[in-house]
């Protein structure tokens, strides 16, 4: 790994540190009654690996499971952390709460709590990147989960893409499971990349617990879209290490595979990865660990001190103000 | 004035909005092998053949509405919004207040709708209640070419997301459209089109015919009707009903679609929240049955609210008035 | 009677139902992960766990339906029915009709829905009136974990259509249920929570516990307000309102779903026309905004009618009669 | 072929030419003013072909285009013409029209006009045929086009089937057009075969166009289906030779296309066949021809003959009478 590659490699580690430890300090939270949310605990590769090769011009849809493609994307945890508590400062002014974060600033849209919602909305945002909407070269990027691929949506939206040649990258995170089903009771074995082959364009499967291999797939693809403009299909192979919503006592998870994932926690194999190649030792990954905590904290302590929205507010931002246009 | 049918009227509207803003595309389940021309004047690439995949399409518009484009997308027959639902109703109805304002959907979802052609209630659907009750969304459903042209250039103005329905009994209907450069209609205003101080008929699409032919025998009778066309069912234009109830007092409202939770609900509710304390009579709807569009010819016929039932309801709104006048005659 | 909570007694009533009669089964994503005894006792076909795919769960227990089967499906939360409208409105609510009769639909299609959880307006969205608008379905929504056992007893039993919605602010909510063999309560009534002359309360889900605290509170003041919990939205159970309206002349419609073509529109409106010569003051809704549930506690709250609300609209109402007494007190 | 290959090959000639007759009838009476139909002329073989190889105890699903499918299976003509002009013999009493014809009593139920809406519904008919509700060893076709390919709920569908083990036969009939759009604009070459195989189920593709071809693959594939209870998919390649909807000028048609496709008439097809193979000579089929033609003749005054629908009984079978059962 060069030393430029190397800087990178322990950025990617600092981003999933810190999505960890935002989804760990929320978890607190939830227990002492705030509401719930879908953590992407053990998942934070995939997030980091794709975000990380778009660039500003493009543009992200994401899902109920959407924190950490935010803070990779450079969301502000403080923000974030209002929004899931229902306060003024969230990117959503509380209205949103965890479920559906939109920050337009930073190019995540049209965030969909209805799984496939952000599949059916996907190809609208590529169209309009294509037909010049959008800053040029731009392209969009769609995360979803393997349940949503056994949305028919799902199909729409990929034979829609191909047909209409847009610039638009599938990202499916293949975590097993789809709320309290698992996967392998709603599809057969490899399915979802089968199914998105089908359609004809390029699917490629990468293990979505290793942050490296995640970055190199995703830079290769989306610098394929750039270059030629057409859709393509990337299935992230990990796991959800934590419940569907928190609070959730996994019950139903078998103790063996969530074990053999656990063991597999793509932090945990990015800094042997470093420590292994000396880019880190101890102290640093210490150090690392510190700065994440506090700025969790800072993160906290903003949320916390934001106001609740104005209950008179309640009406507001239904419709747009401006009726017609001239 | 120039005399043209409804569907004229909805392909001048299209026309000259694709002529005034680029941003504004057309796309739907063969919008372009009907509509040849729009292909030849704005190309391809904003006159759009879709697959036959409601959702997507009716997504994909939502997707586009927020990042600057203004799509209008033909879903054909109101049935089939049924997979359009998600994107109207969950996306485009509610992720801009989800998401605190940061997002505007200038869309607009088109569909046919009504009796006429026996087609059965997988085509006829007079289901336009059902966007009224979601939030976020605007409603529309006109009855004359003037306004079906001056209503679907607005709808393509607004910021917001528009669901129009055309009303298919109306397609072939001539009308006279003003010759202005630009004939907008804004959304949100009820037209009055006929006045009388006796009774209101409320109606929208092809039933304000229907009205009109009452107030026309109505007026042999002496009864002055003032018929209401809502032409925008969301918003509604409260104003003018509650104008015209403080002036009448009665309220017959007639509607194609069903009672149970449609608009002629919502307008009984309205005269009963907002103008009870002018009503003279009991609030009568005359709807279509809640019961699915049947397709024989004779079905689909005894469905429609009739003239002879409009009339009828007057009149039994108005006995004691005509005993009074004939009293007074009699005096 | 034995306590419960609402959760219990839908799991109550489906494992009865289950057991009776062995055509009744469980579909949805995670009706088998949730409910694992059910598993046990009536075996993984009965008791089946779903892709993720709301549209074919739902056309699979339509043509299950037709077919011999009593299927129950679970749809989680309201706003997931978008993906099964068209086997809920076109095909379940329709085929039955446009075949002439010659096929049964006995299913019930379950879903949560109301605020009390946080979740926004993707999961949160009263939109109960859409189904009472579609032809051919039924609709409940209790309050009571009696009701909530008896009326699902009585949807799987039914051989059409019931769409059952859930209050989730009523999940954790105990009550007392009979402890009768055979706990069903018929669709189509109302019950009278309480009884009282002076004004109509009606309302469903959990704004009836709304109407009965201001009830409580109206008592305190003199004022007998008579509540009236639908339970069945469809078919509605009008002889039981326009009973009370006789008595009382006086409604208030309270729901936490919106207004606008909702089911208040529709209690109104069977006020002001079929009670219009008793009616004493104008009718009232009290409902949620016409707005996207939002997400943040302080909003959902401010979203729900209050206790206050309610007892302020019934004095406006009752002012005349206050003003009346407060003279004959004084004389 | 055999003696009795073709007595039956006969047979399948004869189905489709009443087919044709019946078709042409109701254009004539649209032409008079009767309600529109959707014909199925150019495809009489898939019906045939398929319908031929089901049993009494299999179901049928069908849709908007579903004369050749009820015919082949049976039906009445002259009811079939009373449901199309909305007459209380019809199938349906009238209520159905054209456009949603089922017909219990031979097997074709839940027939819907929205595109998909049969493919929804197909799963559950072959699961309570699984469940035992149906007669023993039944087997569920549904037939649906290239456009119904297109949307979601095929995809779910076929998911489904193949995870729940369904004795469901998937026929597609690919006729090119979608309304008034050309599968070119709506999916890939091959899509709809290449979307099936993704799935994972045994997927055939065999020209709609000849009978005998169409039957032989179907006969194989209910074999299998009735055999090992698993899905099967099976597309057959055919063509619309006239328009969507009665009437329908086709000038969007390119006159090429279609005259390629006419020259490839499944009647004309199959009659050669039967004339080279000595099975029929030209007197036979004038015949044939005449037969089929006094049965529609007979047929279409039934259907004239009988009586509108008492508008008193409008709101009859919109509920099933009986609330509750004990
Ligand atoms: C249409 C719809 N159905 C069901 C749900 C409830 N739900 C929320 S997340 C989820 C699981 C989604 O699984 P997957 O797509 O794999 O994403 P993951 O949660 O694993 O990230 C479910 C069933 C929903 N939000 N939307
Ligand atoms: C959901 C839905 N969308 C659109 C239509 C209108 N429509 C009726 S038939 C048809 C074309 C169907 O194409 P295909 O599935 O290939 O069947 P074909 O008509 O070719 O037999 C369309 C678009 C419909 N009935 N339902
Ligand atoms: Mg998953
Ligand atoms: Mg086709």
């Amino acid at each position: 790994m060069s030393a430029a590659g190397m800087t990178d490699a322990l950025r990617r580690l600092e981003a999933m540190l810190l999505i960890r430890a935002y989804e760990e300090k929320l978890v607190e939270f939830q227990r002492g009654g705030a509401p719930g949310t879908c953590t992407s605990v053990g998942q934070e590769a995939c997030a980091v690996g794709v975000v990380g090769a778009l660039e500003s011009r493009d543009r992200i849809l994401t899902n109920h499971r959407s924190a950490a493609h935010l803070i990779a994307r450079g969301a502000d945890p403080g923000r974030l952390m209002a929004e899931v508590l229902g306060r003024v400062d969230g990117y959503c002014g509380g209205r949103s709460g965890s479920l559906h974060i939109s920050a337009k600033e930073l190019g995540v849209v049209l965030t969909s709590t209805i799984v496939g919602g952000e599949l059916s909305m996907a190809p609208g945002v590529a169209l309009a990147q294509k037909m010049g909407q959008g800053e040029p070269g731009g392209i969009v990027a769609v995360f979803f989960g393997d349940g949503a691929a056994c949305e028919g949506i799902f199909h729409e939206a990929l034979n829609l893409a191909v047909q209409w040649q847009l610039p638009l990258l599938f990202v499916c995170e293949n975590n097993d499971w789809q709320a309290f089903v698992h996967r392998r009771e709603t599809m057969p074995d490899n399915a979802i990349a089968d199914w998105a082959a089908g359609h004809g364009l390029p699917v490629a499967t990468v293990d979505g617990n290793d942050v490296e291999a995640v970055h190199a797939a995703a830079r290769d693809v989306v610098a394929a879209i750039r270059a030629d403009g057409q859709p393509r299909f990337l299935e992230l192979v990990t796991y959800r290490l934590r419940g569907h919503f928190e609070p959730d006592d996994q019950v139903y998870v078998d103790a063996d595979e969530l074990a053999r994932w656990q063991a597999r926690d793509p932090l945990q194999g990015q800094a042997d990865r470093l420590l292994a190649l000396g880019a880190l030792d101890a102290a640093n990954l210490m150090q690392l660990r510190d700065r994440v905590a506090a700025r969790i904290e800072a993160a906290a302590r903003f949320a916390q001190a934001s106001a609740w929205p104005d209950p008179r507010t309640l009406t507001h931002h239904v419709y747009a103000e401006q009726g017609a246009r001239s | 004035m120039t005399r043209m049918t409804t569907e004229q009227a909805i392909h001048q509207a299209l026309a000259e909005e694709m002529q005034r803003d680029e941003r504004v595309l057309l796309m739907g389940e063969g919008v372009a092998t009907k509509r040849p021309d729009l292909v030849q004047d704005f190309g391809a690439t904003r006159v759009r053949n879709t697959p036959l995949a409601e959702a997507i399409v009716a997504g994909t518009a939502v997707g586009a509405a927020a990042s600057g484009l203004r799509p209008v997308v033909d879903l054909l027959f109101a049935p089939f919004l049924a997979y359009a639902m998600d994107a109207l109703v969950n996306s485009a109805g509610k992720l801009r207040y989800l998401s605190g304002g940061q997002f505007e959907f200038p869309l607009v979802a088109m569909s046919m709708t009504g009796s006429g052609w026996c087609v059965g209630a997988q085509h006829n659907h007079n289901l336009e209640a059902m966007f009224a009750h979601a939030p976020g969304l605007k409603v529309v459903m006109p009855s004359t070419a003037a306004d079906f042209k001056g209503l679907l250039k607005a709808a393509i103005r607004d910021d917001n997301p528009v669901v129009f329905f055309t009303d298919l009994g109306l397609l072939h209907q001539e009308g006279e459209v003003p010759d202005v450069a630009d004939h907008v209609v804004p959304l949100g205003l009820a037209a009055v089109r006929r006045v009388g101080a006796d009774v209101t008929l409320v109606s929208y699409a092809k039933t304000v015919g229907v009205c009109l032919q009452a107030a026309e025998q109505l007026q042999a009778q002496g009864i002055a009707a003032e018929v209401i066309d809502l032409r925008t069912l969301k918003p509604l234009d409260e104003t003018t009903v509650l104008r015209s109830l403080r002036k009448t007092g009665r309220l017959v409202v007639v509607t194609e679609a069903s009672g149970l939770c449609g608009m002629a609900a919502e307008l009984a509710a309205l005269a009963a929240t907002r103008a009870f304390d002018v009503l003279r009579a009991p609030v009568v709807r005359l709807t279509g049955p809640d019961a699915p569009g049947a397709s024989s010819w004779v079905l689909e016929q005894a469905a429609l609210p009739t003239v002879e039932a409009v009339v009828e309801a007057v009149q039994g709104m108005l006995v004691e008035v005509a005993v009074g006048r004939e009293a007074l005659a009699a005096s």
